[in-house]
């Protein structure tokens, strides 16, 4: 059992850890991006980060995926567990981590093509192609992403033709469809409209049983109201990587938070 | 008052330009159409010419030219395609990609009678291909290369980022994101830089002159020699043998530019349509 | 190396008698005879493709010579350096080359000094040889010209074309600016003179096709097709049709020449 | 305190996967296939400039190199070839091109960018594309018989020479010009636009002394790319320059540029002569890189300054 370093010392919460992270330090080419991280994300559960604008919430989000290997000139140092395996470990394929890691971007990125092949281009991908098991597929992905009565009249529509909200909530469909064990969420409402973030919200409450969300959020209210453990991140100083300053139950965090600083976030002292 | 004429006046000498650059087209359009339009009958867009004025039709061109242009696509396309995907999806700023793009920059700007040359020494003797439309597709695929390469690159970039991340996201490859998200999204932009490039093909004159022959000939299998287009309206207007002919083939070939520029145009309208 | 790749550059290489195809490559001089007949010769005779192409006589020297072509055709005698190759011969018909000057000019006889003196550059204005006070517009040929080399030949011997003239790279576009513009001055096979321009006599013999024929014209050369060895049975076949009646009466006179056998014919 | 949990998960998933070696092969390879096309461009470039090269390398021999590039004379009946005749033709009409093409150009895009309302823009833009399109040929034949009698009216030569093709040029590069002056124009930040206009400045003197300054480097590659064009058209020249092979004497006067001498000559020329054109080659390749340097250059230099 490692000892923890740095300032988040999450509280012994039950059920088994998704991911755990060790001393990750994160760096753009010459640019020291995070450092010092430690964080165990139970499973089951929802994990919220919050932090001011450009404190690495989202940059850390993609190490869990990998999605940072897409760029050039990134490196990682320390360890990344998924259920007990190192995710950087030698010849992890990252493509087949993803498909297990799911995440949900800012945008709604729904592709080019119709509702139907956007949720069925998962399952395709990995080799799925027989008609009647990927109609079941994708009725259930639409299901369980509250989409399903919207959309079923319409499934040869294009998925660009859908309002803001569902465009939101197919995107969630489409990672659904692969069947992943972990969802990440990258400010999945700052973009849609009020309504459709009460259904988003609604919607990762009923998920969170079968599956391990992470979300990445600006808004504060959002992350109490829906999120069962709160990371706080900082960066301090311009140039300065940014660091995970607390880690716990959402609850505790934001009517006892132990450090000053998650205090002066969350009393709204910064931006 | 002095700053108000001062205005007026330049604002009048920039309509003025815009205005000629229209005009210049319009007067050459107009005056290909109207001297040319008496010109075009089915004889003589089928027919191959005769005789000591070349009279009767330019058949043998048409299908030459359509002949050369459509092999230099074939060749073109798949390396310029599958370059610009590397330029755009895999490459690593450095020194190789600068390289990569300095010679495409090159390749654009050198002049054609040089792309004729070398197919020359390259293709039509060095290789042995000869005069014939193997040699002039090869010749002409060069001076496509950067067209379609660049316009490609170009279109890859436009596919917005998040929705390939939203394709890495759900754990495709990096193959699987480029060839089922990226390229089709681009497919339309990649299709107008296509036929750009084709038009561009269609009307060059100096690179198929010395590549393909000049010789009318109906050409069979791609090591047949031949005459096109542009290199019949060349000699007929150098030789001045036959005006009325070379108007019908200016003509015929305006038209064909013009069909690939609209098409191009209706193409770029159509897909802006979709996305909104 | 270079004959090698030559060879490989044409079709006509394989030298074997039961080829159906005739590469015939020269000068454009020869392009109205040789294309028409070729057409026609094809016509007559099913399978078989005549494959024309004008690209100067030195060339169609050259290609002949090389054996990438089966006939070479030239409207201009052999150089020295080219009878070492071994061609042979077969003359098709007499071209003579007009001195033309736009209708309206005056001047409508010029010596031979004088034609050489215009060309050359030395007489500038018209009014040195009798002519209106107008400059005169040179129009030269290109170099590939064979009409340019025999022309230089007849007439310039040994003086320089000036170099201010314009070169245009065919017969009509000469013909053309010359009846476009009053000062301009050219030459053109007669073959191709039309009303649009006038030709004027050289030293007193006006520019017809019996002062050709009798051999009075001063600027006249005789079109050559040339061969080398064993002629493949098509080639010569088609050689023989050329200097048939078929050919030289019909397609040799439309096309503004004179027939190689009108000297026999007047002779009779 | 939390302690890195035992992994006892592995019901609902099997761990994580290795990356299959055919997958990894497969991706590897598609790269390098990607790789060797991109490559394709450079060899292209290297292909060209060694076979002119190796044609044409023999102008150093034979006429040999002074007599080459300081030679007054060019004529394949004398033997000789001296490309100083040729090289002040090319400059002659691309300068002729570039005034009277550049301002068009220039003035055109301008227009597009800020003045023309959206139906003069989807009047006039299109009009600009299809003028690229138009076939050199298609120019050369419209020169020569509409614009040649009108210049022989005026020069009372013959009308092939210098402002002919100088003309025809300047039709043939407005596309070229305009097009990249509107990106320059386009990439201006808006912002500055605004702030002149807040200041009580006219259109024009936005223009004048705000757009134009900041779109300096932009119109200036452009013109030098335009210039590239004109110095490496070929069949349009053929058609109108009259190819004398002399130095400029008048705007009436016949010339021959680099790539009409080719043109010309290419069809006949063997030995020392054909060496000489491949040699013409060389200079024009070279000329079209260093113009492509060029403009990098000074795009590079752009980016560093702002």
């Amino acid at each position: 059992m490692t000892p923890l370093s740095g300032a988040a010392r999450p509280e012994a919460l039950e059920g088994a850890a998704k991911f755990t992270v060790r001393d990750l330090d994160f760096y753009y080419g010459d640019f020291h991006a995070l450092t010092g991280m430690n964080i165990d994300v139970r499973e089951n559960s929802v994990t919220a980060f919050i932090g001011p604008s450009g404190c690495g919430k989202s940059t850390f989000l993609r190490c869990l995926n990998r999605m940072n290997d897409l760029i050039p000139g990134t490196r990682i140092d320390g360890t990344i567990t998924l259920d007990g395996e190192d995710i950087y470990g030698p010849g992890v394929d990252p493509v087949d981590l993803r498909r297990r890691v799911g995440m949900i971007f800012q945008q709604p990125n729904p592709f080019p093509m119709s509702i139907y092949d956007n949720v069925a281009f998962g399952p395709r991908l990995h080799g799925i192609k027989k008609k009647e098991e990927l109609d079941q597929i994708v009725e259930q992905a639409l299901m369980r992403a509250n989409l399903w009565k919207e959309v079923k009249d319409i499934m040869e529509r294009g998925g660009l033709t859908l309002s803001g909200g569902q465009q939101q909530r197919l995107c969630i469909a489409r990672v659904l469809a692969v069947q992943p064990d972990v969802l990440l969420m990258d400010e999945p409402c700052s973009a849609i409209d009020p309504t459709s973030v009460q259904k988003v919200e609604d919607l990762m409450a009923e998920l969170k049983s079968s599956v391990t969300i992470i979300i990445v959020t600006h808004n504060m209210q959002q992350a109490a109201r829906v999120s069962d453990e709160t990371a706080f991140f900082l960066q301090e100083r311009q140039g300065e990587p940014a660091e995970l300053i607390e880690f716990g139950r959402t609850a505790e965090i934001f009517t006892s938070p132990h450090d000053r600083r998650t205090e002066d976030y969350i009393t709204g002292r910064f931006g | 008052m002095g700053k108000r004429w001062a205005n007026r006046i330049a604002l009048g000498v920039l309509w003025l330009c815009g205005i000629t650059t229209v005009l210049v087209l319009g007067a050459v359009i107009l005056y290909v159409f109207v001297r040319g339009i008496g010109q075009i009958t089915p004889e003589f867009i089928l027919t191959r010419p005769y005789g000591v004025n070349a009279e009767g039709g330019i058949g043998p061109t048409i299908v030459a030219t359509i002949y050369v242009t459509g092999l230099a696509m074939l060749i073109t396309t798949p390396i310029a395609v599958l370059a610009a995907v590397y330029l755009a999806e895999y490459a690593v700023q450095g020194r190789l990609v600068n390289a990569i793009r300095f010679a495409a920059d090159t390749l654009a700007s050198v002049p054609s009678i040089v792309m004729g040359l070398f197919g020359f020494a390259f293709f039509v003797e060095a290789m042995g291909l000869g005069f014939s439309v193997l040699s002039g597709a090869l010749a002409l695929s060069f001076l496509m290369l950067p067209i379609v390469m660049r316009a490609t690159e170009e279109a890859i970039r436009a596919v917005p980022r998040f929705i390939r991340w939203g394709s890495y996201g759900l754990g495709a490859s990096k193959w699987q994101t480029v060839s089922r998200i990226v390229l089709p999204s681009a497919l339309p932009r990649i299709l107008t830089g296509l036929i750009l490039a084709m038009g561009r093909a269609v009307g060059e004159t100096a690179v198929v002159i010395f590549t393909m022959g000049q010789a009318i000939n109906m050409p069979f299998t791609p090591l047949d020699s031949g005459r096109s287009m542009t290199v019949h309206l060349y000699t007929l207007a150098m030789e001045g043998i036959n005006m009325d002919a070379a108007y019908g083939t200016a003509l015929l070939l305006m038209v064909m530019i013009l069909f690939f520029n609209l098409s191009a145009r209706w193409l770029t309208a159509r897909n802006r349509k979709v996305k909104e | 190396m270079a004959a090698l790749v030559l060879a490989l550059t044409l079709t006509g290489c394989s030298g074997g008698v039961e080829r159906r195809e005739v590469v015939v490559t020269g000068s454009t001089t020869l392009l109205p005879i040789t294309e028409v007949s070729g057409e026609m010769y094809a016509e007559h005779n099913e399978g078989v493709s005549i494959l024309v192409s004008g690209m100067g006589s030195s060339a169609g020297i050259e290609s002949v010579s090389t054996g990438s072509s089966d006939i070479g055709t030239s409207s201009r005698e052999l150089k020295d350096a080219e009878f070492e190759l071994g061609l042979e011969d077969t003359p098709v018909a007499y071209d003579a080359i007009a001195v033309i000057v736009h209708p309206d000019n005056p001047v409508s006889e010029l010596s031979t000094m004088e034609v050489r003196a215009i060309f050359s550059g030395v007489i500038t204005n018209w009014q040195e040889v009798g002519g209106p006070d107008l400059p005169i517009g040179l129009v030269n040929r290109d170099e590939a010209s064979g009409t340019r080399e025999a022309f230089s030949k007849i007439i310039m011997d040994d003086a320089q074309f000036d170099r201010g003239a314009v070169v245009l790279p065919g017969t009509g576009q000469v013909r053309s600016v010359i009846a476009d513009i009053k000062g301009a001055v050219g030459y053109i096979s007669l073959g191709f003179v039309t009303d649009d321009v006038k030709a004027v006599s050289i030293d007193g013999v006006e520019a017809s096709e019996e002062s050709v024929v009798a051999g009075t014209y001063p600027v006249q050369r005789v079109l050559h097709f040339f061969t080398k060895g064993e002629v493949s049975d098509v080639a010569a076949d088609y050689i023989e049709y050329v200097l048939s009646p078929d050919v030289q009466d019909t397609i040799v006179r439309e096309a503004g020449f004179i027939p190689i056998t009108a000297k026999d014919g007047s002779g009779e | 305190m939390s302690e890195p949990l035992k992994t006892e998960k592995a019901a609902s998933s099997s761990g994580l996967k290795m990356m299959s070696r055919a997958t990894y092969f497969r991706e590897a390879a598609l790269k390098n296939i990607f790789l060797l096309c991109a490559v394709l461009a450079v060899a292209a470039v290297g292909l060209i400039f060694v076979f002119t090269m190796a044609r044409g390398w023999e102008v150093v021999k034979d006429p040999g190199l002074a007599a080459f590039l300081g030679g007054t004379e060019w004529s394949s009946s004398l033997g000789r070839f001296g490309i100083l005749p040729l090289i002040n033709g090319t400059i002659a009409v691309t300068l002729g091109a570039l005034l009277l093409g550049a301002p068009l150009a220039i003035g055109t895009a301008v227009f597009l960018s800020e003045i023309a309302s959206p139906r003069m823009r989807s009047i006039v833009r299109p009009a600009v594309e299809m003028l690229a399109g138009v076939p050199s040929v298609v120019f050369g034949f419209f020169g020569l018989v509409m614009i040649r009698p009108v210049v022989a009216e005026l020069t009372g030569g013959m009308g092939f020479g210098t402002l002919t093709a100088s003309v025809i040029l300047a039709v043939m590069i407005v596309p070229t010009i305009a097009t990249l002056t509107e990106d320059a124009l386009g990439s201006v930040p808006p912002g500055i636009r605004e702030a002149s206009y807040a200041m009580g400045a006219t259109t024009w003197q936005t223009i004048y002394k705000v757009l134009l300054p900041a779109a300096k480097i932009g119109i200036i590659d452009a013109t030098i790319l335009g210039m590239g064009r004109a110095i490496g058209e070929t069949m349009a020249v053929v058609m109108v320059a009259g190819n004398a092979p002399q130095f400029f004497k008048g705007l009436g006067a016949p010339i021959a540029t680099i790539t009409s001498q080719i043109v010309i000559d290419m069809s006949y020329a063997t030995g020392t002569h054909k060496t000489a054109l491949f040699g013409l080659a060389i200079i024009l390749f070279l000329i079209s890189m260093g113009l492509v340097a060029l403009v990098r250059a000074l795009s590079r230099l752009n980016t560093k300054k702002a």
